[in-house]
């Protein structure tokens, strides 16, 4: 029994584990360098922006424009070279999706609206900008020569998206665990009703985490399009979805309260693994989609299996409560 | 004892507000539409946006009772209507139309069943589970037709379905029929007040002796025969049918449940509501089109719409006093 | 030998049919094909690049959705010494350098054929709408392209009312169209629909608005079977047959030609017909 | 009043919430080193006024004084600023982190953000260990049961060394021995010259600990008085504005066959062997400890969980019954502990939370009969005098007792055989509780049997016929109340002493 637990709590890492073993004996050539290597930049743009959305889903919130946001800083990126040259217009490119963010963040928090309804229509406003100043053409930057060094391989493993995705990673694992505020973003997502009467911010920890968000988005998209050299405003038009599943996949309750970075990270690469085994197989993209989702609602089961116990009062989760951030307790 | 006169009824007012606002807004985008465009206040065209709306406006009947339940959102409406439409075209050199009618809706309702299994009995996010059950869903609908369009073959269906009856397109009297029987389950039925009630508070609902578990399946059963219906009329009406024919109909369908002030924290809204959001957001809709609105500003209006929306209906529910 | 295709995707009714044609003709030629399908995702399909070369392929057919964004990866394969060919659409010129060759339609050629057959249809003027696919997507940025340029460079005396798009799906063509129809009423002299499917549901909105009245001129692409029959009947103009068939045998011959050590052209067209009242009895319709 | 002992001065405080005016014009003062306690009705205003204080409600209007000096209150952390802390009447706690960091919620130790979690952990084990608390600050608090939980949230606030703290109803899950354990605390508190206000229906507590007491009424300050000289008495009726003599009215019923019996029932989890049966006009007491299994045997045979041995019967007839709706049909009701929780639907109206159990008898062909709806919420909102007398109010806009008397009518319109009551007094102030007593009362002469759930040992001695007490999931046997005292069901309770 001890031992079942024990294997539950670690369920990614297992499912990960057999993947991979399982890969290993049927694919060949999966176990090297550059197939790990390519995989693991292949799933750094998931990754990234799981990273931001492991915060979001812990603080109880959902942010859906993300792959809009990609799309969009991607798109600022590339239309600014010319002026401010590859480098600074990068930057604007991150700071785009960090403003979308911030706008998402101060309607949630401001209008105190769902964040699932709120981001599905900044979703579909990023999108239709990205559209809109692009005039649905994509476009091309001006250097493709700094796109092949951007995909290059170092140390025989990393790409630079895909060293960023780890270090991201690991510094976020440290930041939910050992910070302060990393620890006030469970409180905000398990009770925020609860966290405000105890003197936190949640509404500025939301707020923070929508910035935060739209900011890996935004950089994800940066490098999607540096290593590319294109901005296209259909870019990560499907991505959020296979982001979720990452994030959940990964042990993160999507409910808020319960997550973890490296949960997170395990999620993306079981779905980058799976993905890169099956692709190795020629498996038909139907039936790609038929294993992840079977993966994912498996998993979820699992978790809801293990954690079924009497209700308490308390522990409703925040997510689908009445007053998603603080309206002052009631009757 | 005590004394009534402490309670006054200072939410009615906001109520009557936040009923009307809707009903203002249709009003106005009819009023600026009348006066912008020759061609908008005819019957013609209103016809052409009764027609456009039913077959999304089946899924929102729906999609209601999932919000009203506390289930969130169905993602699995593409799957869903994908099986609807390619089933009843498909199935009609075997079996003829009207039972491949059937069988599709009722396969439909099948997926609508998963879903409710895993939401209401297993007790899984209604995001994650019919995110999960329609990735699936539409693996098997790609897999078994193998992408190839699935083409009619049955004339006199399509015909029936694209007809007229009484000068009203057939597809938006089943509409109607659907939404008055939707509405009637909601606001009178003992289904409906058991779903306001498993929405508004899950545990007091089930120690109340209603039958959460079946009645929080039951609405994606409903979304799920809604979206089949919906599915299969899409299907005849264009005697074509591909896996992908339902994209983006979950959006819209709870764009305007939500417009429509319906909450999406469950125990509050109604069938009338959410059809008036949806009216609200294809007149607008017909409105730009008409005004040769360019395809990404009409997505930045009804994004910017939305956020309006519900951003009202938050701060009217907050001096309401909910 | 082993040859990585990156596909549009393996669920769709154009495409399904050239993979399936690809992969026959592969088994015949004894080569090994690694399918990989970006379902319609460009991102995903700059990625899949990355597979390939990872899987150490003889070969690569890649499917662009894009004009540029495969670059890095067609340059990886270079690095990898992978021939790489496209098929089904081009890349713009900075991505000539990294593959040997293209084959398949152009689908920029198919806008102008649309916009030379509606101009005889019309006669050289009149009002026309654009039913496009969807935006930002390769065939649509072509297919719109490709019309309005040869429009212009013949000099037609032929408006474009307006371009919305039904992304590809009929229903959403039939929603659009009826409110096109309403808007423009008698104005509207021909159509051009970046697919036949789009096609028809101008043509289903139509019916239901004048159910006497016939058709303006009609002009889709893809030659589908019920486009073949509405020619038939009149109710559209002209369609332009691009067969999925040959698209994807064409490709893998290319390949084939490719690994053997041959040189083969830059730019490999398959045959793209118009079809209007005058042929559609001889030509086969592709799908 | 600007002497230095003065801690707190509230003047003319106004709140108004849409459709009530939650407080009007109250002024209230509490020195430092004193226990200042407040009493009043259910929905008398009581809580509001201590939200108002904690900066969770802004005050319609009214000034709010801290140690002399004016200050104004917009959240929480304005008034955790100036050392006021609460403990809620509602549990407000967050259930996925540990019980250290609930303790240390908001301001926890650390350095440049970086937590210092050992330091936490000695300080939170240090401050549970002072309350009598055995609770590990390592478990997810979540996993607690809700008396922990409650003595967490006191820690909460005693670990912030508040310059005020109030306590809105701390003991209403607590043991005698917690609360014993809580008042050496605060009078320990008291010595060290922090104000306390103490919010309690529980009039003996309020007689033991306070030194200065103020009533509300309605939303208006009543009275402020020293304790000395003041009765229990004379605080209810200055709290209902008239005297109430029979705190427990007993009236004598004749006593019929049994109507429920369980026999050797276990949930495997919870509790082992329980045996007893409830007769028709009979109120059976089931008591004990808080945790004791009590509300989770009710659960059970109601359906609400799952028992995995034993044996239901009901009228002599055994009976499975695997869900709420299994028991309504058997004729079983339940009145749960948490009406916030499992009681009420607060956004629906209070006819419509009454008529939710047999809304399938009152429709037809799936239809509710709108008029037999009307007529039933009509019928018993008269019948126990619900305030305001209006069945189409938002029932989360009653005061706590009216919406107890909604739930009761819920189940009695359900025409049970059986009422399972899990302590239905329990935050109910004095008026009320007569009341249902009263109602309890009149069921159980009408030949209803009930089975009454309670930590209030005088109640339990008032009302019950018969007791059974309840020790770590085990039950003993159906005692007479005449062979009962208090002394007694502690020593039965505790296991002090063999039965
Ligand atoms: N958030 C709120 N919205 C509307 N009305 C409220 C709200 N909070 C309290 N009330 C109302 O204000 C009045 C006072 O309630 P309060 O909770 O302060 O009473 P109380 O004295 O603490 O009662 P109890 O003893 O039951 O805890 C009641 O009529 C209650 O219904
Ligand atoms: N939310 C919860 N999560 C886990 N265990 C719980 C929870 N609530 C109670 N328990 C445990 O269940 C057992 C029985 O609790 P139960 O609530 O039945 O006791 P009770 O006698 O009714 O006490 P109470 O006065 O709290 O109602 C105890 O061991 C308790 O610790
Ligand atoms: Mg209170
Ligand atoms: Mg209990």
């Amino acid at each position: 029994m001890r031992y079942v637990s024990l294997a539950l709590q670690y369920r990614v890492g297992i499912i990960l584990g057999l993947t991979l073993i399982v890969s290993a004996m049927l694919v060949p050539g999966y176990v090297s360098a550059t197939t790990l290597s390519l995989g693991l930049d292949r799933a750094a743009t998931i990754g990234l922006i799981a990273i931001g959305l492991t915060v979001l889903l812990i603080a109880g919130q959902i942010d859906l424009s993300a792959g809009s946001v990609f799309a969009l800083a991607g798109i600022v990126s590339i239309m600014l070279q010319p002026q401010l040259g590859i480098l600074p217009a990068a930057a604007a490119g991150v700071v785009v999706g960090m403003v979308a963010g911030a706008i998402n963040g101060a309607l949630v928090v401001g209008l105190k609206v769902h964040s699932l309804v709120l981001t599905l229509a900044t979703m579909l406003i990023f999108r239709s900008i990205a559209h809109w100043i692009t005039d649905s053409q994509p476009v091309t930057g001006t250097d493709i020569m700094f796109s092949l060094a951007l995909a290059q391989i170092y140390l025989d493993v990393f790409t630079v998206r895909s060293a960023l995705f780890v270090a991201f990673i690991l510094l976020l694992h440290f930041w939910l665990t050992r910070t302060i505020p990393g620890r006030n973003v469970f409180a905000v997502g398990s009770n925020a009703v609860a966290a405000e009467e105890s003197g936190i911010a949640s509404g500025r920890i939301l707020f923070f985490g929508f910035v935060f968000a739209g900011t890996l988005a935004g950089l994800a998209g940066v490098l999607q399009s540096l290593v590319t050299n294109t901005g296209s405003p259909v870019f990560g038009s499907t991505l959020i979805v296979t982001v979720i599943a990452a994030v959940v996949v990964g042990g993160t309750r999507i409910e808020g309260g319960k997550g973890s970075a490296l949960g997170t990270l395990g999620g993306v690469l079981t779905i980058g693994a799976l993905t890169v085994a099956m692709e190795f197989q020629s498996v038909p993209a139907y039936v790609q989609q038929v294993v992840s989702g079977f993966i994912l609602i498996l998993l979820v089961v699992l978790d809801r299996t293990v954690n079924t116990r009497r209700k308490a009062a308390a522990d409703r989760p925040a997510f689908v409560q009445g007053n998603p951030i603080k309206q002052g307790g009631s009757a | 004892m005590k004394s009534g006169d402490r309670f006054t009824r200072g939410s009615k007012a906001v109520e009557a507000l936040s009923k009307a606002g809707l009903l203002i807004a249709i009003l106005a985008v009819v009023l600026y539409g009348s006066i912008a465009n020759a061609a908008f206040f005819s019957t013609g065209n209103f016809l052409n946006v009764l027609t456009s709306m039913s077959i999304v406006g089946i899924v929102v009947v729906g999609m209601t009772f999932v919000l009203v339940v506390g289930g969130l959102a169905d993602l699995s409406v593409p799957a869903t209507i994908a099986c609807g439409a390619i089933l009843s075209l498909g199935l009609q050199p075997m079996i003829g139309p009207v039972p491949s009618f059937v069988v599709a809706v009722a396969l439909a309702g099948a997926i609508g069943l998963l879903n409710g299994m895993l939401v209401g009995y297993f007790g899984v996010n209604p995001i994650i589970a019919t995110l999960g059950v329609g990735t699936i869903g539409l693996g098997i609908v790609q897999a078994a037709v193998g992408g190839v369009i699935v083409y009619g073959t049955n004339p006199a269906s399509a015909e029936l379905v694209k007809g007229r009856l009484f000068g009203i397109p057939v597809v938006a009297l089943i509409f109607a029929a659907i939404a008055i029987v939707g509405h009637f389950v909601l606001s009178r039925s003992f289904w409906g007040r058991w779903t306001l009630a498993t929405g508004g508070n899950y545990s007091a609902a089930e120690a109340s002796a209603v039958p959460v578990r079946a009645v929080k399946a039951g609405a994606f059963v409903i979304t799920g025969l809604a979206a089949g219906i919906s599915g299969g009329l899409l299907g005849l009406t264009l005697q074509s049918a591909r896996p992908l024919v339902g994209t983006g109909y979950e959006f819209s369908a709870i764009t305007a449940v939500v417009v429509g002030g319906v909450s999406i924290i469950g125990g509050f809204g109604s069938v009338p509501r959410a059809i008036a959001g949806l009216v609200f957001v294809q007149l607008l809709t017909n409105v730009m089109v008409l005004e040769g609105v360019r395809t990404p500003v009409q997505g930045f209006v009804l994004g910017t719409l939305i956020v309006c929306a519900v951003g009202m209906d938050a701060a009217l529910r907050k001096r309401g006093g909910a | 030998k082993t040859v990585c295709y990156v596909n549009a995707a393996d669920s769709h009714a154009y495409a399904t049919p050239a993979n399936e044609a690809l992969q026959e003709r592969a088994k015949e030629l004894k080569i090994e094909i690694l399918s990989l399908s970006q379902d319609f995702d460009v991102q995903k399909g700059t990625e899949q690049l990355n597979t390939c070369v990872a899987r150490g392929v003889d070969g690569i057919i890649l499917w662009p959705l894009d004009p540029q964004a495969y670059i890095p990866g067609l340059a990886r394969a270079q690095q990898a010494e992978i021939p790489a060919i496209l098929i089904n659409s081009p890349m713009g010129e900075e991505a000539k350098p990294f593959v040997t060759s293209f084959t398949g339609p152009d689908v920029y050629e198919e806008g102008e054929m649309a916009a030379d057959a509606l101009n005889e249809a019309l006669g050289g003027e009149g009002s026309v709408v654009i039913i496009a696919g969807q935006a930002g997507n390769g065939t649509t940025i072509g297919r719109v392209g490709g019309f309005e340029d040869r429009l212009k460079e013949i000099s037609s005396g032929i408006e474009v009312l307006d371009t919305v798009n039904a992304d590809f799906d009929q229903q959403k063509a039939l929603v659009v169209s009826r409110d096109l129809i309403t808007r423009f009423g008698d104005d509207l002299d021909g159509v051009y629909a970046n697919d036949d499917t789009m096609a028809r549901g101008f043509i289903d909105a139509w019916k239901e608005a004048n159910p006497s009245k016939p058709t303006p001129p009609i002009v889709g692409i893809n030659g589908q079977k019920d486009a073949f029959e509405s020619i038939r009947t009149g109710e559209m103009h002209a369609t332009i047959v691009q067969s999925p068939v040959e698209d994807g045998r064409l490709a893998i011959e290319t390949m084939a030609r490719i690994l053997d050590g041959e040189e083969v052209k830059d730019r490999l067209p398959i045959p793209l017909t118009v079809v209007t009242k005058e042929n559609v009895e001889s030509v086969e319709p592709a799908f | 009043m600007t002497d230095a002992h003065c801690a707190l001065d509230m003047k003319g405080i106004t709140k108004t919430f849409p459709g009530v005016k939650a407080l009007s014009n109250v002024n209230f003062s509490v020195k430092f080193g004193s226990v200042h306690a407040v009493v009043g009705e259910n929905g008398a205003g009581k809580s509001t006024l201590m939200k108002v204080l904690n900066g969770s409600y802004p005050p319609t209007s009214g000034t709010i004084r801290v140690g002399g000096a004016e200050v104004r209150m917009r959240r929480p952390a304005d008034a955790q600023a100036l050392g006021v802390r609460m403990v809620h009447q509602e549990i407000n706690l967050v259930p996925d982190l540990s019980v250290a960091e609930n303790v240390y919620l908001g301001r926890m130790p650390g350095k440049w953000t970086l937590l210092r979690r050992r330091e936490m952990v000695a300080k939170a084990t240090a401050v549970l260990e002072e309350l009598g608390a055995a609770i590990n600050p390592r478990e997810r608090l979540g996993n607690l049961s809700i008396s922990q939980q409650q003595l967490v949230e006191i820690a909460k606030a005693y670990a912030a060394d508040p310059r005020i703290i109030v306590l809105d109803e701390p003991t209403s899950s607590l043991s005698e021995h917690e609360t014993a354990a809580l008042f050496s605390i605060l009078r320990k508190m008291r010595d060290d010259g922090i104000a306390i206000v103490y919010i309690s229906h529980r009039l003996k507590e309020v007689l033991q600990i306070a030194d200065e007491v103020t009533v509300l009424r309605d939303g208006s300050m009543i009275e402020t008085r020293p304790i000395q000289g003041i009765t229990a008495a004379e605080m209810i009726s200055l709290m209902v504005g008239r005297e109430v003599n029979n705190v427990f009215p007993k009236s004598p019923a004749a006593i019929g066959a049994p109507v429920l019996s369980v026999e050797n029932i276990s949930d495997g989890r919870h509790f082992r062997d329980v045996s007893f049966d409830v007769r028709a006009g009979e109120i059976l007491g089931l008591t004990g400890l808080v945790g004791a299994g009590r509300t989770e045997v009710a659960r059970a045979i109601f359906g609400l969980s799952q028992l995995t041995g034993g044996t239901v019967r009901l009228g002599g007839r055994k009976t499975a019954v695997r869900s709420p709706s299994d028991a309504v049909k058997a004729g079983i009701a339940y009145v749960p502990e948490d009406r916030k929780g499992d009681g009420i639907v607060p956004a629906m109206c209070v006819r419509e939370n009454i008529s939710l159990p047999i809304l399938r008898q009152l429709s037809r062909l799936g239809r509710i009969s709108h008029g037999a709806d009307r007529a039933l919420a009509g019928h018993y909102v008269s019948q126990f005098a619900i305030s305001p007398p209006d069945g189409e109010r938002r029932i989360n806009l009653l005061s706590g007792g009216n919406q107890q008397k909604a739930v009761i009518a819920k189940w009695l319109a359900a025409k049970p055989s059986v009422l399972i009551l899990d302590e239905p007094t329990r935050g109910v102030d004095v008026g009320a509780k007569a009341e249902i007593h009263n109602i309890i009362g009149q069921l159980v002469a009408e030949g209803m049997a009930v089975l009454m759930i309670s930590s209030e040992l005088p109640e339990v001695l008032g009302v019950c016929d018969r007791v059974v007490v309840m020790r770590d999931g085990h039950a003993s046997v159906p005692l007479d109340r005449k062979a009962l005292s208090e002394e007694r069901i502690m020593a039965l309770a505790t296991g002090e002493e063999v039965a």
